[in-house]
């Protein structure tokens, strides 16, 4: 329902003191006059309503954009980026004449209003995104965050959020191979789901999202156009402007995953007839965003027929349509004597598409309702000089408190068996416990290259049969260590999920985020933000993997309390031949077990503090990146020739966490020792950064050692894998099967 | 011993794969004349002890809170004649 | 000679190239085949692969089931050409009633993706002539509906009758009567089973093993006759 | 136009997990006094057209070749009032 007379674009001339509800649009005064001082009228309620959306938060990135300029100024020089930050994903070189695009996106308010669907979107955005790079999209992972484990609502959350991005992923037919879960009652009110996705293409294949070469069609394609999300346009629906009737368009998008598979098919056949000039998907701010992008990327203008979006439902006025956020939706820009082929592309698979418009001459975007023109922008003015803020910062006060509560001085088990009960509340503990409840809903096996999934270090594709050629992925963050200290606790995560991906053999080569924070508003929170970004800035810069891409979510909080900040960093590598890779699992017994690294006294932030002491306070662990490099290219080194049959990299938890996943995976026990200038405390629980164990074959000991020893890289030899039970010398037993029934039991029984 | 039917379905304006995929098909299976579909879900509660007002509104509540996500769905509760008119 | 096997595909298919390479690894020749065509090209035998058809809407493979692909496949299987099924194709066929029972969603009623191991109660489908009776196998299985359903009637019929073929063993992933994971027609050789053999038979790949290959080598020996 | 209401429940002697997962529910969520609760599918189709007893004969054709899987479930058919007990 339009209203009359239709604010074209004249009629905003000729009417230029019609209040417009800006600010119900989430525009602040400023913001609106910036608006009014590009255009030189005011705004029709089409544009305005394309203003609002692209300068949300969401889409113009206006609190984070200041901060997140140094992955670019800090990037390290890197012959692996082929398509860098400000694409809709960025594209790494893995060799052979593959590149492989990789993206994590949050999409965590949704999921907590409806879990299932919220998830399932999430998923379904990140793969279009995979998909508008020009890629076959091979994997897909998921870091969450829920409230406490024990929390009523938790058994909402989580079960739907895991089924959603299960039902959507398993039905796209992407092998999920890894992700996280983490507990905390920071995230009670706003759990964060993350969703990331890998796609695979020939360098040739690479496209872009801009509409070059006048007289070039403009192809939407895939779901038709409903009232979903659009909340506040609904607003400029209405008769006059300030009727501002409740909404009643869903907040909430329904998915549609088989329409999305279909959307990948055809998308992939029409890239392999190399039909396609430019492409976007349809994410936020659906249409607004994807014409506005794709104009200001390309060199020219556009021009778009509204009337010909195909439409779910038929009321819908010219800016709801515009800023509809309807799900599994792309647009293409296809040469005009390509369009028919195109057209039949998408029939074959049952995808409605039309061409709503073209590329023109001129530099302007003109959007035309039932004849009439209610848009005429400067594209680039929306999509990318939007408002930017310098947000002010300041550490908090109490961050001082927080890290001078010291859980090194937390008291220690005194015996034995105290040792023994804490080794077992760790596993058992929620976030240490096994996630297969979680995991074996998600499809690892899918597409048939799966090498690692959950519970390994990092997921694992191959992406060549004939090659071996294959590509890992491991995503971390520690919202606790970014909490008492966001600098380190961003550089922690990277160097958690670089050493997870060195652990299998991977060679560590880009990055993607998804920040996700509280309120930009607050000071505190854009101080954890801003040092956060620094920190991660840094931290890529000295281990040259270059940030390709990310997210940013803020607003994580409930009232005055935020959530921790947490920061999630995926490390993309690649392996040459996935036959070298190396698995989690104890395989053989007597293979000697040796920790890598060094172990100090670090238990701030740690699993132990929070499990035995419910703490949280104290310096994270030390970050020594030279050392995460050098632990990288031993294990690395290692897997390639040969020398060891398992890892594992040494996070939260600790060692024993480590072992005793290793054990129960492999079936194999373990008889570990104390090695001299560690209690027996320390060892176990330690959370220093920069360590993993690994298993050595007796025949490979010498040569293994000699490399450790030749480039100064702490080996020490802990144990051997033996048994069926994990021992430690002197101190306690724990039989695999106690062991297992602690593990695995404790998040069936909490979601039951 | 009585029969309360909770009927869930999505709100009209929110996109309904499942019924859209049930209607694409129709035309296959040589089907004309239907021109919407929409799928649901149908909850046959047997209550014990009378359907009265208190016990509807308490079924209300469990509709609203529990058997449907009124964010995306509507509801509707009826209670169920015993003899219902079979196929 | 080799033979040529034909793989469907529907909207929604996802282990269909799978299947294929699998084809491909045991020596055969796969053929793709559209849904929309009711042409079979002159195959010698036809895979129906798992996946999400249609999305599983309604049921699984209850819109798929009407494709024109399948008016052919059911025209032929019942004239005796090999057909197997593998989770959503064995759900179509038993929408097809090609297969007796039905599928429903797990009794857990999640997806489960599994290591499931199974027992070969019958080695002498067109499919499984390469096991042994009575061997066991590990096979990925990954599904949200194949809980296995059938009439007393017809449960004991298709014991009575050699027809169950394969069974889970130690751990029931889905709640199928007698836990049963997959059985043929009266003939033998139209097979359906829930777990995924095209997902074992690489060693470096999935699971690491290879139990699922002598699916598509039985195939082709029955169908070479070498 | 008008709308058919086609129910699909599972046959009562199929065990029906959905439904069970309600109904060991309802305690957590304070609910008594319910001893069953079956779950099926609702399906909403606007007929073009009027609704006599030739459309739905095709209904009920539809329902049970395509709609309902009789080997597991039962249908019912009925004409919806236009004017429906909201809530
Ligand atoms: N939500 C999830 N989705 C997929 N995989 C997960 C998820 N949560 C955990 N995993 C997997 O479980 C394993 C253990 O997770 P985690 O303890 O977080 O690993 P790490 O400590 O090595 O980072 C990893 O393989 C991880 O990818
Ligand atoms: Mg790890």
């Amino acid at each position: 329902m339009s209203r009359t007379p239709l604010d074209t674009v004249e009629h905003a001339t000729a009417t230029p003191d019609v209040e417009l509800p800006w600010a119900e649009l989430g525009l602040k005064k400023d913001e609106y006059e910036r608006i009014l001082e590009i255009l030189g009228r005011r705004p029709t309620g089409a544009e305005l309503a394309m203003y609002s959306v692209m300068w949300s938060e969401h889409c113009s990135y206006k609190s984070s954009k200041v901060h997140l300029r140094q992955f670019g100024e800090k990037a390290p020089e890197s012959d692996a980026l082929l398509v860098g930050i400000g694409e809709n994903a960025g594209v790494v070189d893995v060799g052979q004449g593959y590149a492989v695009t990789f993206k994590v996106e949050s999409h965590n308010h949704p999921s907590y209003v409806e879990p299932y669907q919220g998830a399932a979107t999430g998923v379904g955005g990140i793969v279009r995104d995979i998909i508008a790079m020009g890629a076959r999209p091979v994997a897909v992972v998921d870091p969450l965050r829920f409230g406490a484990a024990d929390h009523p609502d938790t058994k909402r959350v989580l079960p739907g959020v895991v089924a959603g991005i299960g039902g959507y992923g398993n039905c796209l037919g992407l092998p999920n191979i890894g992700g996280e879960v983490v507990f905390d009652s920071c995230y009670q009110g706003n759990p964060l789901v993350n969703a990331g996705a890998i796609g695979v293409m020939r360098h040739e294949d690479i496209h872009l999202a801009k509409a070059s070469g006048a007289g070039n069609k403009v192809v939407l394609y895939g779901a038709r156009t409903g009232g979903d999300g659009i909340g506040g346009a609904s607003i400029l629906a209405s008769e006059t402007f300030d009727d501002a009737k409740p909404s009643k368009r869903p907040a909430v998008q329904v998915g549609d995953p088989f329409q999305e598979k279909l959307l990948i098919e055809c998308t992939l056949e029409a890239f392999q007839e190399k039909l396609v000039v430019g492409i976007q998907d349809l994410g936020a701010a659906g249409l607004s965003c994807a014409t506005s992008e794709l104009a200001s990327n390309g060199s020219g203008g556009m021009r778009v027929t509204l009337d010909d979006v195909p439409l779910r439902d038929s009321t819908l006025s010219p800016e709801e349509i515009l800023m509809s956020e309807s799900q599994e939706r792309m647009c293409a820009v296809v040469e005009p004597e390509k369009v028919d082929r195109f057209l039949e592309i998408c029939e074959k698979w049952d995808v409605i598409a039309t061409v709503i418009g073209e590329v023109t001459d001129g530099d302007r975007l003109e959007i035309y309702w039932h004849g009439e023109k209610i848009v005429d922008v400067d594209p680039r003015t929306v999509a990318h000089e939007g408002p930017v803020y310098e947000r002010p910062y300041a550490r908090p006060e109490w961050q001082d408190a927080l890290q001078a509560d010291d859980a090194n001085k937390l008291p220690r088990p005194e015996t034995s068996e105290e040792l023994r009960d804490q080794v077992l509340r760790l596993v058992a503990s929620p976030n240490q416990a096994s996630k297969k409840w979680i995991t074996s809903q998600y499809d690892h096996f899918v597409q048939g290259n799966t090498v690692l999934a959950q519970p390994e270090d990092s997921g694992m594709i191959r992406i060549d049969e004939e090659s071996g050629l294959g590509v890992a992925i491991a995503t971390d963050g520690n919202g606790r260590y970014a909490k008492l200290d966001p600098y380190a606790g961003a550089q922690l995560a990277l160097a958690e999920a670089y050493r997870n991906v060195a652990t299998t053999g991977a060679k560590p080569l880009a990055v993607s985020d998804c920040l996700n924070f509280g309120s930009p508003e607050d000071p505190a929170v854009m101080w954890q933000f801003a040092e956060a970004v620094r920190g991660l800035a840094d931290a890529c810069r000295q281990l040259g993997t270059p940030v390709t891409g990310g997210n940013v979510s803020l607003y994580n909080q409930t009232g005055e309390v935020a959530i921790h900040p947490t920061p999630v960093v995926a490390v993309l590598g690649v392996i040459d031949d996935v036959a070298r890779r190396t698995p989690v699992a104890f395989r053989e017994e007597g293979q000697l077990l040796y920790l890598l690294g060094d172990t100090r006294e670090e238990f701030g932030g740690s699993a132990w503090s929070q499990v035995v002491h419910d703490h949280l306070g104290g310096l994270p662990p030390q970050v020594d990146l030279e050392r995460e490099r050098l632990l990288a290219e031993i294990l690395i080194s290692a897997s390639r020739d040969g020398m060891i049959d398992s890892a594992h990299d040494l996070s939260d938890g600790g060692l024993i966490q480590a072992v005793v996943e290793s054990a129960l995976l492999g079936g194999k026990g373990a008889r570990l020792i104390v090695p001299d200038g560690l209690d027996a405390f320390t060892f176990l629980f330690s959370e220093s950064a920069g360590r993993a164990i690994v298993a050595v074959p007796r025949s490979e000991e010498v040569r293994f050692n000699d490399m450790c020893g030749a480039r100064g890289l702490p080996a020490t030899r802990i144990g051997v894998v033996d048994g069926g039970a994990v021992e430690l010398q002197g101190e306690f037993e724990l039989s695999l099967e106690e062991l297992r029934e602690a593990h695995e039991g404790t998040i069936p029984a909490l979601l039951k | 011993m009585a029969r309360v039917v909770v009927d869930v379905m999505l709100k009209p304006e929110i996109l309904d794969p499942q019924g859209q995929a049930v209607q694409r098909a129709l035309p296959r299976l040589g089907f004309e004349g239907i021109s919407d579909v929409r799928q649901g879900k149908r909850f046959e509660l047997e209550v014990d002890g009378p359907v009265d007002e208190a016990a509807l509104a308490r079924i209300r509540d469990l509709a609203e809170s529990f058997l449907a996500n009124t964010v995306i769905e509507d509801f509707t509760v009826k209670v169920e004649e015993v003899a219902e008119a079979a196929k | 000679m080799t033979a040529r096997i034909g793989v469907v595909t529907f909207p929604g298919s996802l282990d269909d190239r799978d299947t294929q390479r699998a084809i491909r690894l045991a020596g055969a020749e796969p053929v793709a085949l559209w849904h929309k065509d009711k042409d079979l090209k002159q195959v010698d035998a036809v895979v129906l692969p798992g996946g999400f058809s249609y999305g599983d809407y309604l049921r699984a493979g209850a819109i798929s089931r009407f494709s024109p692909v399948m008016g052919s496949v059911i025209e032929q299987a019942k004239a005796g050409l090999p057909v197997l099924g593998i989770c959503n194709g064995f759900q179509i066929l038993t929408e097809a009633h090609l297969l007796p029972g039905a599928m429903l969603g797990n009794d857990h009623l999640h997806f489960i993706c599994r290591d499931q191991k199974l027992r070969v109660e019958n080695a002498g489908t067109a499919w499984t002539g390469d096991y042994t009776a009575g061997q066991d196998i590990h096979i990925p299985l990954k599904n949200m509906d194949g809980r296995y359903v059938a009439d007393d009637y017809t449960l004991d019929k298709l014991e009575a009758e050699g027809r169950v073929v394969f069974r889970y063993v130690d751990f029931n992933p889905n709640g199928s009567l007698r836990d049963i994971a997959g059985i043929t027609n009266e003939a033998g050789n139209v097979v359906g089973l829930m777990p995924h053999p095209e997902h074992a038979v690489e060693p470096l790949i999935g699971t690491g093993r290879t139990d699922g290959l002598l699916f598509f080598t039985s195939i082709l020996k029955k169908l070479v006759g070498a």
